[in-house]
C-alpha cells in the first residue's frame, strides 16, 4: 500500500538514532539484531538506554564501545557460558559507571506491553518479598479497586527507537516471524520509531496470504532493512543455527579489555557493513549453522469468499 | 568413558559429582507435570528427566515454548531446537501472564548463585547493591518463578559462598523467614506458590522440613557430612533417616554423556 | 503426550456444564459453537451466567430455552440485522427478568485477560465520561501509582466453563486456529473448564508441525468434540461460510415467541445433535456455504536442529 | 435502475436518501490512513471509501482485523472475507490494546440510536436503564472508540427521535457539555481522541464549530432546511456558507448498487 521503507543499515541508523535515545534492539535469544547493534557502535552514538530484557553480547559489545549511559533489563548474562565480561567492568566496584535499571523477566515484558497499550502502569503478581522493588522505586505496589489485595505495577516503557529482526517482511514493513517471538511485538507498538531488519523482503502477496503470521504491521514501521545473517551469532529459525561456538568464543575475549577493542576493530569498526562480515565469518562457519534438516509447517487455507 | 573427568563421586565410583547432581535432580522430577525450565543445571536436569522418569512432562521455555521436545540440548533456554516440534509457541507476554502468573506450573526449575536456610534465592549480586563485589546476572524470570509455580526445585552446587546464613540480595523469595510467616504471607497476598520444596546439590538432596528449613535427606555417593558442613553457612538440619543417593545408572550416564552433554559442558 | 480426552458432545456438556454454572461460549462472530448451545438446551441446564462479548444468536437461542438467569455482555444484537428478539422480551419494560451486566467489548476482553492472567484487575482507557461505571459498579477508577492520572479498570473473569470452536485440535486438545481469533485464547485460560469443538480431529504431529499456529494447549482442555459443521450458522475460516440467511430468517422467528418455540423444537429438542442437523439443512445449503475457492497460506521452515 | 428504491433524493434524483448519506460519509474519508470500521452503515460507507476517495486507507475491524481487503461487504463486521487477503490478523486484545489505545486509530467511525448537539452518543437504551423501554445493543467497542480514535466520525439517519436534546444514556463520550469542557477533561485525563468532527445524516453533512456544537454545512440534494429543523431536537447552527452537497456520481452509485449492496440491505 504504502510507499517503500526499504533503507540501507547505514541510513536507517543514521536517520531513526539519535545520541540519548532509549533504543531497544529486541529478541529473545532468538532475532537479536547485531548488525544494527554493530551499525551503531560504527556511528559512534552516544549517552545512549539500552533496554533489552537479556542485554546477551550485543549490548556487551556496545557497552565494550562507549555507545551507552544506562541499562534497563532483566538479565545480565552470556545463557550457559557465564557474565558479561565488559559490562560487568563498568557495574563492579567503585568504579561503576554504567547506571542500571533493574527488573525481572515479566516485568520487562509488561513494562514493554504498557507502553504499546499506552497504559500508566501494569499490574503483575511478581516482587512479592523481593528485594528488587528496593533497589528499584519504579516497581510499585498497588491495591486492587475490588479489596482483594496489593499487587505491583511497573511503568510502561516507550523506547526512542526499537530494532527487531525477521524471517520476512514487505517494503511496507510488514512484518512475520516464527519460532520464539519474544516481546518483539510489544517493544515494537510501545516504541516511537522501529526498524525491522530482516533475512528477506518478500512481496505484500506473501504477508496478505497468512495475516495470521503477522506480528507487526508495517504502519509502525519506519525502515525495512534486508540484511541476510543479520543475526548472527544470534539464530534465524529455519535459517541458521544459534552460533554457540561464537558465544563461547566472546567470554575470554571479553574479559581483556585489550582484546575486546581488538575484536571490535577486526570485526565492526574495520568492516562496512553486514554483507562484509559475513564474507569475514566465511561460507564454511556459515554453512556450519544451516539446519540440518527442513521441518515445514504445512499451509492452512483461508477460503476465498466473494 | 569417564577418565579425566574431575570431581568424581568417590574413588572409583565412575561419575562426577555433577553426574550425580544432575541425575538426583532428574528423578526428583518424577511424576511432575508442567516443569518451566531455567537457564544452566536446571536445563539438563529437566532434559535428563523427561528422558527417563517423566517422559510425559511438559516443558515449558520462559523464551515462550509450551510442550517443548528439544532434539539435543540447548546451551540457551533459547535454541531453535526447542520450537521446532514443539506443541505450542506464545509471546512473553502469554507465557508469563497466562501459563506461569495463571497457575498452570507445577514446578519451576531454578539456579541460584546463593543460597539460605529457608530457600531464598540470590542471582543479583555480591556485596553491595550500588557497588558490588560481583554482579551477577538479576532475576530473569526467577522472582515471578518462585512466586507463581506451585513449587519450586532448585540446583546448585554447595560451597560455603553460596550456601549462606544471610544472602546478600534476595531476588526470589523461597520460605522467608520460615514456614509460618511464609505460609502467612502467601495466603494473604494471594501467591500460587507454596515455595521451595527440593534443593539438589552435588553432595546430597535437601527438602523442606515444617519449619521452612532445608533438610538433608540424601547423601551422594562419596560424600560426607563433614563435606556437607563445610560448605554451608548454617548447622544444617539432618534427617533421622539420612540415606545415600543411589548412584547414577548406566542409561543415566549414557544420555548425559552422549546425548546432553557430549562436550561436557554442565559435568565438568 | 496426555490420553484422549475425545468425548461425545452428549457426554462433555453433561459431564461438564452444571446448573448456575457461568459459561462462556467465545468466538467474535466466527467459530461460535452453536452446537455446544443446542446441546446445553437440550440437556435443559438452568440458572445459567451467559458470559459472551456479543450474545449473538446463539444466547438468544439460549435465553429463548430459558437457561439463563444473567447475561454478561459487551454488545447485544444481530449484526447488520437487527436486534436479539428473544433477549429483548425479557429485558425491556416492568417484566425484565434477566439480569444484564454490562461492559464495552475492550472492557470484556480485559477481563478476560485479567482472568486468564490471574489478576485482579485490569486497567483500561475507557468508560471515561460514559455512563457505564454508573450502571456497573464493577467498572471501577484506579490511580496510577505514577501520579500520571486515574483509568478504569475491570475484574478477572473466570468462568466456570469455556467452550470454544476450532479448525482442528489433537486428541490431547491441543488446539489450531486461524482467521479471526477473538478472545477465545483468553477466555479458555480463563476458565475452570475448557471445551474445544473441532472441525477436525488431527494428529499430534500436525500441531507440532507449526507451533506458532496453535492458541490454546490442551493442558488447560477438559474435552475435545468433533463437530463438522458445528458452529453453523457462524462460520469457520476456510472451512464455510457465514450463514447470513440464517441470521435474517431468526429476525421474523424470534419476534414470535410461538415461532421460537416451534424452531426450538424441530431444530433443537428434535435432533439428537449436529449430525442431524447437519443433515437437516440438506446437502444444498451446506455446499452453498463453501468458500468460493481456495486461498492457502504458503508453509514455512522451522528447520530440523539436531 | 432506481425504480423501486423508496425515499429518493429528490423528485428526478436518481438516488435515494440513503445512498446520498452513504457516498457523502465515503466522501469525508479522503486522505484518511487508518480507519477503524463500525458495524452497520459505517461499513458500507468506509468500503465506497476505500474503492474511491480512499485507496490507501487501512481498513481496521474490531473483531481484529488490521488492512482488510473486503472482496464483498460482509453482513456482518466479522466476516471471512474480511480476513482473506488482509495484512494481519490479531486477537482482540492486541487490536484494542495497541492498535487503538495505542494510538494508531485515525478515524472511529461509528453509528448511534440517539446523538445530542455535543455529539455525545446513546447505543444503549432508550428510557431508564433498570426498565428500558427499547434495549439497544450496547456500547460494543464504541466507548473505547470514540475516546482512543484520534477523531471520530458518525453517520445516522435524522430524526426527532434519534437527533435529541437529551440522551438516555451516554454510552460513548463526544464534546461533552461543549467543546470547552472536553478539552480541557480530555487533556487532564489523557485521552488520545480529539472527539468527534464529522456526523453524516440523510440530509446532510454536520462538522463541530468552536464551541463543540454540530453545524450543518452542506444539505443533500432534495433535503430541506425545514426537515432538518424538523427532524432535530435542538436549534440547529447552520453555516454562514452551507453548501449543497454534490450529488453521488454514477461510479459511486454503481459501487454500491452492483458491488457492495446488490440486495439493498443498507440503501433501502
Amino acid at each position: 500500500m504504502s510507499g517503500s521503507k526499504v533503507a540501507s543499515m547505514r541510513d536507517a541508523i543514521a536517520t531513526l538514532v539519535c545520541d540519548g535515545d532509549t533504543v531497544a534492539i529486541e529478541g529473545f535469544t532468538h532475532l537479536i539484531s547485531f548488525a544494527a547493534g554493530h551499525e551503531i557502535i560504527r556511528q559512534r552514538r552516544r549517552d545512549l538506554v539500552l533496554a533489552r530484557m537479556t542485554p546477551d553480547l550485543i549490548y556487551d559489545q556496545m557497552v565494550a564501545a562507549g555507545v551507552a549511559r544506562r541499562l534497563i533489563f532483566s538479565w545480565l548474562g552470556n545463557p550457559g557460558v557465564g557474565g558479561l565480561n565488559a559490562i560487568r567492568r563498568v557495574t563492579e566496584g567503585a568504579d561503576a559507571s554504567l547506571e542500571l535499571e533493574e527488573y525481572s523477566h515479566f516485568g520487562m515484558v509488561a513494562r514493554y506491553t504498557a507502553g504499546a497499550a499506552n497504559l500508566p502502569f501494569m499490574p503483575l503478581r511478581s516482587y512479592f518479598e523481593s528485594d528488587l522493588p528496593r533497589v528499584n522505586p519504579l516497581i510499585r505496589p498497588i491495591a486492587s479497586p475490588y479489596g482483594d489485595g496489593t499487587v505491583y505495577a511497573v511503568p510502561p516503557l516507550k523506547p526512542d527507537v526499537t530494532v527487531i529482526h525477521a524471517q520476512r517482511a514487505d517494503a511496507a514493513g510488514n512484518t512475520q516471524v516464527w519460532g520464539l517471538l519474544g516481546c518483539q511485538k510489544e517493544a515494537a507498538f510501545a516504541a516511537r520509531r522501529v526498524i525491522v531488519v530482516v533475512e528477506e523482503l518478500v512481496d505484500e502477496a506473501v504477508i496478505r496470504a497468512d495475516p495470521n503470521r503477522t506480528i507487526v504491521p508495517g504502519i509502525v514501521v519506519d525502515a525495512v532493512v534486508v540484511e541476510p545473517w543479520g543475526a548472527h551469532p544470534s539464530y534465524v529459525q529455519g535459517r541458521y543455527d544459534r552460533d554457540n561456538r561464537f558465544y563461547r568464543d566472546w567470554d575470554p575475549i571479553s574479559r581483556d579489555p585489550a582484546a575486546t577493542d581488538a575484536w571490535l576493530r577486526e570485526w565492526v569498526y574495520d568492516l562496512d557493513g553486514r554483507a562484509a562480515y559475513a564474507e569475514k565469518l566465511g561460507q564454511e562457519r556459515l554453512d556450519s549453522l544451516r539446519p540440518s534438516g527442513s521441518a515445514p509447517s504445512g499451509a492452512v487455507d483461508y477460503g476465498e469468499y466473494r | 568413558m569417564t577418565a579425566g573427568r574431575p570431581g568424581t563421586g568417590g574413588a572409583d565410583a565412575g561419575f562426577t559429582k555433577s553426574e550425580m547432581m544432575i541425575v538426583a535432580a532428574a528423578r526428583e522430577l518424577a511424576g511432575q507435570r508442567v516443569c518451566f525450565v531455567g537457564v544452566g543445571l536446571p536445563n539438563i536436569a529437566v532434559n535428563l528427566a523427561k528422558r527417563t522418569v517423566a517422559p510425559e512432562m511438559e516443558l515449558v521455555y520462559e523464551a515462550g515454548v509450551f510442550g517443548a521436545r528439544p532434539a539435543r540440548l540447548p546451551l540457551s533456554i533459547g535454541d531453535p531446537t526447542i520450537v521446532t516440534g514443539a506443541t505450542a509457541v506464545t509471546s512473553m507476554w502469554e507465557l508469563f501472564a497466562y501459563y506461569l502468573q495463571g497457575g498452570l506450573i507445577d514446578v519451576g526449575f531454578l539456579g541460584a548463585a546463593q543460597i539460605d536456610r529457608f530457600g531464598n534465592i540470590n542471582t543479583t549480586v555480591i556485596g553491595d547493591y550500588t557497588r558490588p563485589k560481583t554482579r551477577l546476572p538479576g532475576s530473569g524470570g526467577a522472582c515471578e518463578i518462585a512466586i507463581n509455580a506451585r513449587q519450586i526445585f532448585v540446583i546448585m552446587r554447595q560451597s560455603a559462598r553460596s550456601f549462606v546464613d544471610r544472602i546478600d540480595f534476595r531476588t526470589s523469595p523461597g520460605n522467608l523467614g520460615g514456614a509460618e510467616k511464609s505460609e502467612r504471607i502467601r495466603r494473604e497476598q494471594g501467591w500460587l506458590g507454596r515455595g521451595p520444596s527440593v534443593v539438589v546439590t552435588d553432595l546430597g538432596i535437601w527438602h523442606f522440613d515444617e519449619t521452612g528449613e532445608m533438610r538433608l535427606d540424601f547423601l551422594h555417593p562419596g560424600a560426607t557430612l563433614d563435606e556437607v558442613r563445610a560448605t554451608l553457612g548454617w548447622a544444617p538440619h539432618v534427617s533421622a533417616s539420612l540415606a545415600p543417593t543411589p548412584a547414577p545408572t548406566e542409561e543415566e550416564l549414557r544420555l548425559i554423556r552422549d546425548e546432553l552433554d557430549p562436550e561436557g559442558m554442565y559435568t565438568k
